[in-house]
């Protein structure tokens, strides 16, 4: 109990009073190397400290909670890794920078928002801390200062403050339906499946959590953001924080229970955004942007597995989602980290760097061996031969080809002297973190799903992952060939019809600009005040 | 006697109250400020002279009958002043409504 | 041949004592700094408001722990010929708010405000001080006044104590601003008098207790309650009445914009809950409730938008208050509403309380932070604002916390009021204010997003400040947003202070 | 019942007669005039509404010193008058304006046509406790113990009044005497009202205040009238306005409320509550506070007339 | 038709004339005079209130009677503030109107 | 203050009266009563130091009923044009000649003046006052100097009081 409500504690506390501690500007100064153990918690408590058990302050009408669950402590631990390398990372990476004061601050929110939302047990602390989050990743994203950078901050925070309105409505419809207005998370499946508004209360929910993970076609601020943040935040973004929609789907959607429809129309839509990614994607160029539209492509098949297990009613996916997200959170952090290696290593090390993220990059598209291999081989048992199967697969070969794109984007970088060498600082988190994106899928399939070895190796299984990956190489290969002459689609997309809104907002502010103007002149105002006297009058005389 | 009495205030009072009357209808009549001014001084002033005159046989004592005097005399003297001092004003200022 | 309903007389609770030794106390103030003079004026507010805060403290503690209003008959004279001060949850909150609100402003503006070497009395100081303790004065007279014709008057005192406070510095903007707030208030006082009037001619009594179980639906209570609430209406500048709001918020001087902003425009939108909820609930129809929150929807909209359109910080701000006064008015069909479904209507009410308090303290904080922006800079062009977040960091964290406060961000009081809000509308159906509220919440986030940006920028060289801002003074700004950004922890305490002494119409008729 | 109503007709008319006049005429001069006429018309309604006490509140500061503040203001502003009297609204406006107005004065007849008969009253509250008060007059009774924080605030709104109107003073004239000074010929009309009148007045004003307890009257109709007197004075050049930072002068406008504060708290240990008054006591201290609160109300109201200081003190 | 109400109705005109006025005059000081109409009639219904209450030898209820006393004292207050902020906008404008501050937004401080 | 005394003596005696008048006679409101003639007389001496003027009383009871007497031809006048279906008036200016200098005397006249039928002060100089008159073809000027006549016979120059 005690070692469990310490690591808990410390899981979120930790970040938390490291970020109070930066109100102090001599401490703020001498943060930045002392980063990657702002997530150590989290790692020990993933370890330690998971069982179903729920650690409860606050008071009985809101009791602010603490859990583990499985889901959330698979997530937790290769998300707290990737934020221990990212922080090593960054360390090296900002260096001397002008903005790293402003960087280790907003770090360290989204690292106690991204670790905390795992832990979170109860809708006030997880929404809170989504919101720490959400704000701690725009100033990750402003970092650099650029007007892209602008630009992708400004998308962002209005994305994520407008999933969050979303979410919170359907938190606070939850929380209305539960029985004694249970504020736990624990009670809402439940709680939405007796709801009277169980649809309203679904469709708010997954529109929100959606938004948040990326789901096309409100993807569009993920490229954008990813593309434009400094590298290791970048991994954390594409790796760990929009996991954060996955934990919430994992935990608030009553998969046992919820109706076909929706299941299936989530899988769908996870699924049909899972290709379209790769379609724009393979049209991108900066090797950034490349991998932010896998990763809206991944996140797309994981919510997608969500939705199959809404479909069938089946609990289990839960945690098929919750390692496949595990995977791709490692993966995904990875490959950031090598955009970064690569782009200053020389000709003649390139090779030692390219290899390894070579292999990662085309595991996700499920490579046999690799985690993406286990992922897709856990997720078949939900997704099935029916059409969801044949799209997962497409998606699969879609992955691959994407990401041997990437591999070809990210070689382009390297640095221009051949005997440039990344710093070992960059170099040893790097390779940490593509270690454990091999290692640790393996620990995960064979500890947690009751799945063995000989699974895994059985040469069906083997074939059934290696034959996609081979037309998706030989696809990739056609596509470096005649790639060329494909249409340079702008980075994130339908982005432009937002700019297109926002253009037309101009003249409507207009509008309410003279409204205003009109109305703030004394006869005006005068009148109006009579006539609001005059309707109040008739609104309770004729209203009753 | 009484009636005598009576019949002299109902007189008095009803012709105070007549020329108060006229007084008002020659403010909203009469074409400028000027002119305003002559009916509100003149026909005020002997409309309550002439409401103390008719009320002056009621009153108990003849402190009180000094009394309803003296506030009649404090009128005259405020109401013909004041209306001196707005006539200045009025003309200075031209011959405006 | 009045027939009074048979209610127990009300007698004085333990502890009424404070209530009029919080009411006298800022008066006293008054009087003191006005005799005295020169510097003494703000000698008296610094010795006062302190008093004061521990005195409201008291207050609250003593609700607190008997869990009931303090009530305090005047004179020995119990309504309805005598006049009562009351202090239910409601009263005893915004005491607080006050008196916390109050002694920050007087910290800020401790350096801003003083009497030059040299000088017996100074106008500009010595009238802050006496303002500030008067609107101290007449917002404690609003909160605890039982008597709806004592309220006109405290009314009346915040007006007088407002428009001074708008024209402190001497230009013609804002003696035009001041005129026309001075006005509109008027207006609007005369037509809540009108109201009363009509109240007592129909009843026989203003107090409020007695009213609220004397009214029933008649002319005279219709037309009452029409006239009273437009006539607060146009006191708290609720859209489109809000003609004189921005450039009298905008043009004063910052410590009194936080105070006018933050404080001034509450204390009539209190007399619209006292009236709406504890006068004549049966009065209020749906419908009024509904174009009620319906002005209120519109002035969130517009109110946002034209802020976003600023240019200049402090318009801005004051715009955004235009905005924040549209969410204090969507409580009032969603709290009609839960009682409709006999449901208590704690979640609505204690919400647009909370959403008062915390734009009063965010919104405090943040005219305070643009003020050391102003004078740090000289200018308050939005646009011009980089390198501000070298200069001041604690400011702009200041001004990005009191903005989250109003985004609605956990744990910001903002958010445990929109959360309650949003519960009560979605429980009774009335979605069409939750979009309201997300819209609204969009487009603060918009603008504070901008500012903060803005001034997150970083330059080189050139942008040497005109004026060196103490240290101190960014910490009370940040005190103060942080204590806004944390209200919503509020809910973690053991009881829901607003609701002590509500009358809770179905707590008889339920098991 | 017939010839007084006739009377009250024609009152009414005339009342709204001058009332239109007031609002429609063009020159503001001539409506400050017609509202000084307005006041006194209203000061009979009062009469007729057996409201003696407000009849001569009326008369005093509606009638009077309204009027007073107005005309003056008018004619200061007289130069500007054709350029803003250029803003006036369109016709439709008007009539939109007319309309609403309307509307809102029919919504009141009904109301006033509805109100319940028999209408609600405190009078038997009042008759049956105003012996512990010792006075015989109930609106002073009402005023000064049952509802006496009413009073005690709205000592403390002239104060405010006053206070904001100080704010307006330009800062170089801060602590200066208000208002212009006078130049006025001591041989001129004014200074021979001024001469004749306030003398008078003071003794009409305590008389108004001594019978206050009793009849009707009080401080704010004595206040007035002393305030009236002392304007005179001043404007017609015979003594002048003190600077408002004299010691004195701060003092005397406070000591009404602080007399008054100072027997409410009295009342907390020796009557058992905050405002009340020990028994057999209430009468004088009642004239106690009436006569300091005359005093500050006096001083207050002219200088609330007087507005601003506009010069130094040359003192 | 009694006598309070004949007044009662009055004072409902005026209160409607008052607020005719306070709308349409463009002049500052007119809109105060109007104002004060309005007040006047407010309180003429309230002095009717009072009449209609007369009871126990007392010509009116003494509650409403005191409250106007207070109500016309607190107009005049309000009615010396506004005129003093008119002059001295016109002291500093040489004019004294409130439709300049309606085209655009004033500077700020 | 010695020369002041016999006026402040009767001022405040007449001051008294006046207070009685208006409050009747007892012993408590005469205690106030002194008070406030005292007060009274303090800021009439104030304003109206003693002058060379003294109040003759015979030629005042002469004065009366001539003055009421006009006082009702005034009130009529104004009673008969402003009911007149046309408006009949003839407005306009006159100078007067005054026989007096500017001073008390010349200000109790253009006083009582402007209570007589038609005739309204409006402004003056060293010699002459402006009167404004309803009616400019009436005798004005004739009617004017009968009545500075018989005031100056009320109102004479003599040492003191």
């Amino acid at each position: 109990m005690n070692t469990t409500v310490v690591l808990l504690g410390a899981t979120v506390g930790l970040p938390l009073a490291m970020l109070l501690a930066c109100l102090w500007q001599p401490l703020r100064e001498r943060m930045l190397p002392w980063l990657a153990l702002g997530a150590v918690p989290g790692l020990f408590a993933s370890w330690f400290a998971m069982r179903d058990e729920l650690i409860v302050f606050g008071n009985a009408q809101v009791p602010l909670a603490l859990a583990i669950d499985r889901p959330g402590g698979v997530l937790l631990g290769v998300a707290a890794l990737l934020w221990i390398a990212g922080g090593a990372y960054a360390a090296t990476y900002l260096g001397e920078k002008s903005s790293r004061d402003n960087f280790v601050v907003c770090w360290l929110m989204t690292l106690a928002g991204c670790l905390g939302v795992f832990v979170a047990a109860d809708m006030a602390s997880f929404y809170a801390l989504l919101a720490l989050l959400s704000v701690g990743t725009t100033g990750l994203v402003l970092s650099e200062g650029t007007p892209r950078a602008y630009r992708a901050g400004a998308i962002y925070i209005g994305m994520a403050l407008f999933a969050e309105s979303l979410i919170l409505a359907g938190m606070v419809l939850t929380v209305v339906s539960a029985p004694g207005n249970s504020l736990l998370i624990s009670a809402a499946p439940a709680a939405i499946d007796a709801s009277p508004w169980r649809i309203e209360i679904l469709v708010l929910l997954i529109a929100g959590f959606g938004i948040k993970a990326g789901l096309v076609p409100l993807h569009f601020w993920i490229p954008l953001a990813h593309g434009a943040a400094p590298v290791p935040a970048s991994a954390l973004l594409s790796g760990a924080v929009v996991k954060a929609a996955v934990i919430g789907l994992i935990r608030f959607m009553p998969i046992e229970s919820a109706p076909w429809a929706v299941g299936a129309t989530v899988a769908m839509l996870g699924l049909l955004g899972a290709l379209y990614a790769v379609l724009v994607g393979i049209t991108q160029s900066h090797p950034k942007t490349v991998l932010a539209y896998s990763s809206v492509s991944q996140m797309g098949v994981i919510v997608a597995i969500i939705g199959m297990g809404m479909a069938a009613g089946d609990g289990s996916a839960r945690l098929i989602a919750a390692f496949y997200a595990a995977n791709h959170v490692l993966a995904k952090g990875a490959l950031f980290l090598a955009v970064g290696v690569i782009g200053l290593t020389g000709a003649r090390r390139l090779p030692a760097m390219l290899l390894p993220a070579a292999v990662i990059a085309v595991g996700l598209g499920g490579l046999p061996l690799t985690g993406g291999a286990l992922t897709k081989e856990v997720a078949k048992s939900l997704m099935g031969d029916g059409p969801a199967g044949v799209l997962a697969t497409l998606s699969a070969i879609g992955t691959t080809v994407l990401m041997l794109h990437f591999v070809f984007c990210v070689r382009v970088t390297a640095a221009d002297d051949d005997e440039a060498r990344a710093p070992a600082g960059l170099v040893v988190p790097w390779l940490v973190t593509a270690g454990a994106s091999i290692v640790i899928p393996w620990a995960l399939y064979l500890t947690a799903g009751g799945y063995s070895l000989p699974d895994a190796l059985a040469p069906k299984a083997l074939w059934s992952a290696l034959w996609p990956i081979a037309v998706g190489s030989l696809l990739a290969f056609g596509l470096v060939r005649w790639g060329g002459s494909l249409p340079r689609l702008p980075e994130g997309d339908v982005v432009v019809a937002l700019d297109a809104a926002t253009r037309a907002a101009g003249p409507v502010s207009a509008v309410f600009g003279r409204l205003d103007a009109v109305l703030r002149r004394w006869p005006a105002a005068a009148m109006s005040l009579l006539s609001i006297a005059l309707l109040f009058g008739v609104a309770i005389v004729a209203g009753r | 006697m009484s009636q005598l009495l009576d019949l002299w205030t109902v007189l008095a009072v009803g012709a105070g109250v007549f020329f108060f009357f006229a007084g008002t209808v020659g403010l909203l009549r009469f074409p400028d400020t000027l002119t305003r001014l002559h009916a509100l001084t003149k026909a005020d002033n002997l409309g309550l002279g002439l409401v103390v005159l008719g009320l002056l046989p009621r009153v108990g004592s003849p402190l009180a009958g000094l009394k309803l005097i003296c506030v009649w005399l404090l009128v005259l003297l405020a109401s013909a002043t004041a209306s001196q001092l707005i006539a200045r004003v009025a003309r200075r200022a031209g011959p405006p409504a | 041949m009045n027939a009074l309903p048979a209610m127990l007389p009300e007698t004085t609770t333990a502890g009424g004592f404070l209530l009029v030794l919080t009411l006298i106390l800022p008066f006293v103030g008054v009087l003191a700094a006005l005799t005295l003079g020169g510097r003494h004026a703000r000698r008296v507010a610094m010795l006062a408001i302190p008093l004061g805060l521990v005195l409201s403290l008291a207050i609250v503690v003593e609700a607190v722990q008997t869990e009931r209003t303090l009530v305090y008959l005047l004179g020995g004279w119990a309504p309805p010929l005598g006049i009562v001060l009351r202090a239910d949850g409601l009263s005893a909150v915004m005491l607080l708010t006050t008196a916390v609100i109050l002694l920050a402003v007087a910290l800020f503006a401790h350096a801003d405000f003083d009497t030059p070497p040299g000088t017996r009395e100074a106008r500009r100081p010595f009238m802050f001080w006496t303002l500030l303790l008067a609107m101290w004065g007449s917002l404690n007279a609003v909160f605890l006044a039982g008597d709806l014709f004592t309220l006109y008057v405290a009314l009346e005192l915040l007006g007088f104590a407002g428009v001074p406070l708008v024209c402190l510095d001497e230009r013609a903007e804002t003696l035009q601003a001041a005129l026309r707030y001075l006005l509109f208030a008027l207006l609007g006082s005369v037509l809540y008098m009108l109201g009363a009037v009509l109240l007592y001619g129909a009843y026989g009594t203003l107090d409020i207790a007695l009213l609220a179980g004397l009214v029933r639906p008649e002319p005279a209570a219709f037309a009452a309650a029409a006239l009273m609430t437009v006539g607060l209406l146009a006191k708290t500048a609720l859209f489109p009445l809000h003609l004189w709001l921005p450039p009298a918020h905008a043009g004063a001087p910052a410590a009194a914009s936080a105070v006018l902003s933050a404080l001034a425009v509450k204390g009539s939108f209190f007399l619209v809950i006292r009236l709406w909820l504890d006068v004549m609930p049966g009065i209020i129809t749906p419908a009024a409730g509904q174009l009620l929150a319906a002005f209120g929807a519109a002035a969130i909209l517009v109110g946002n938008v034209v802020a976003l359109r600023q240019k200049r910080l402090k318009m801005l701000i004051a715009y955004s208050t235009v905005a924040q006064i549209g969410y204090l008015f969507l409580m009032f069909p969603l709290a009609a509403g839960l009682s409709a479904m006999q449901l208590p209507n704690d979640p609505a009410v204690t919400g647009g309380l909370l959403q008062a308090v915390s734009h009063a303290t965010a919104k405090a904080a943040m005219f305070m932070g643009a003020g050391l922006i102003y004078a740090t800079l000289g200018h308050d062009r939005i646009a011009d604002l980089a390198g501000v977040g070298r200069q001041l960091p604690m400011t702009l964290l200041a001004f990005a916390l009191g903005g989250s406060a109003l985004v609605g961000l956990p744990p910001a009081g903002g958010f445990l009021a929109k959360w309650l809000l949003l519960s009560a509308a979605l429980t009774t159906g009335q979605w069409w204010w939750v979009v309201v509220m997300v819209v609204g919440g969009l487009l603060t986030s918009a603008y504070v997003f901008i500012v903060v940006m803005r001034a997150l920028v970083t330059v080189d060289a050139g942008n040497t400040p005109k004026m060196v801002v103490p240290r101190h003074r960014e910490a009370v700004v940040l005190a103060l947003a942080s204590l806004s950004f944390l209200l919503g922890l509020a809910a973690l305490l053991p009881v829901d202070i607003v609701q002590i002494g509500r009358p809770q119409p179905f707590a008889a008729g339920l098991p | 019942m017939n010839l007084a109503l006739l009377f009250d007709g024609m009152l009414v008319v005339l009342i709204l007669a001058v009332a239109v006049w007031t609002v429609t005429v063009r020159d503001s001069f001539a409506a400050g005039i017609g509202y000084a006429v307005y006041g006194l018309l209203l000061a009979l309604a009062w009469v007729r509404l057996a409201a003696v006490d407000a009849a001569l509140t009326e008369a005093a500061i509606g009638g009077g010193l309204t009027s007073v503040l107005m005309i003056r203001a008018t004619v200061r502003l007289r130069a500007g008058e054709a350029a803003a009297r250029a803003a006036t609204p369109g016709p439709l406006p008007r009539l939109l304006a007319a309309l609403l107005g309307g509307s809102v004065a029919a919504g009141l007849a009904l109301v006033v046509l509805a109100l319940p008969d028999p209408a609600p009253t405190l009078a038997p509250q009042v008759a049956e406790h105003i012996a512990t008060t010792g006075l015989g007059n109930a609106v002073t009774a009402v005023l000064l113990s049952f509802r006496a924080i009413d009073t005690l605030l709205e000592a403390v709104v002239l104060i405010y009044a006053l206070i904001a109107v100080w704010t307006l003073t330009p800062d170089r004239f801060w602590g200066g005497r208000p208002g212009p000074k006078y130049e006025t010929d001591p041989n001129g009309m004014l200074a021979y009202l001024a001469r004749l009148l306030p003398p008078i007045g003071i003794v009409v004003a305590v008389y108004v205040l001594w019978v206050g307890a009793d009849l009707p009257g009080g401080k704010f109709q004595a206040g007035t009238l002393l305030a009236a007197m002392w304007l005179l004075a001043i404007m017609a050049g015979l003594t002048e306005a003190p600077p408002i930072s004299r010691r004195w002068l701060r003092g005397v406008l406070v000591a009404g409320t602080v007399v008054f504060l100072a027997i409410g708290f009295a009342g907390v240990p020796l009557a058992g509550a905050f405002l009340a008054y020990p028994e057999g006591f209430a009468k004088p201290l009642i004239v106690a506070i009436e006569a300091a609160s005359m005093l500050s109300i006096a001083f207050t109201l002219a200088l609330l007339v007087l507005g601003p200081p506009e010069r130094r003190d040359q003192a | 038709m009694n006598v309070p109400t004949l007044f009662g109705l009055c004072g409902a005109v005026l209160v409607g004339l008052g607020l005719y006025g306070l709308v349409v005059s463009p002049q500052p000081l007119r809109k105060i005079l109007a104002f004060n109409l309005v007040g006047s009639g407010v309180f003429l219904l309230f002095g009717v209130v009072a009449r209609r209450g007369a009871a126990l030898g007392m010509g009116g209820d003494p509650v409403p009677q005191a409250l106007v006393i207070t109500g016309i004292v607190v107009a005049f207050s309000a009615t010396a503030l506004a005129v003093a902020l008119v002059l001295r906008l016109h002291d500093m404008t040489g004019a004294a109107t409130l439709a300049p501050a309606d085209a655009d937004e004033p500077p700020v401080a | 203050m010695s020369p002041a005394l016999p006026t402040a003596l009767v001022r405040g005696a007449l001051f008294l009266v006046f207070w009685s008048a208006l409050i009747g006679l007892s012993v408590s409101s005469l205690i106030v009563g002194i008070v406030a003639a005292a007060g009274a007389t303090r800021a009439s001496l104030y304003l109206l130091p003693p002058g060379p003027q003294r109040v003759r009383l015979l030629p005042l009871v002469a004065l009366l009923p001539r003055f009421l007497w006009q006082s009702l031809l005034a009130g009529w006048e104004v009673a008969r044009h402003a009911f007149a279906p046309r408006l009949t008036l003839r407005p306009g200016f006159v100078a007067y000649q005054s026989a007096h200098p500017p001073g008390r005397l010349r200000n109790t006249f253009a006083t009582i003046a402007s209570l007589l039928p038609g005739t309204l002060p409006c402004g003056e100089n060293e010699r002459e006052i402006l009167f404004h008159c309803l009616d400019v073809d009436q005798p004005i000027l004739e009617q004017l100097a009968d009545e500075e006549r018989a005031l100056a016979r009320v109102l004479a120059d003599s040492g003191d009081v």
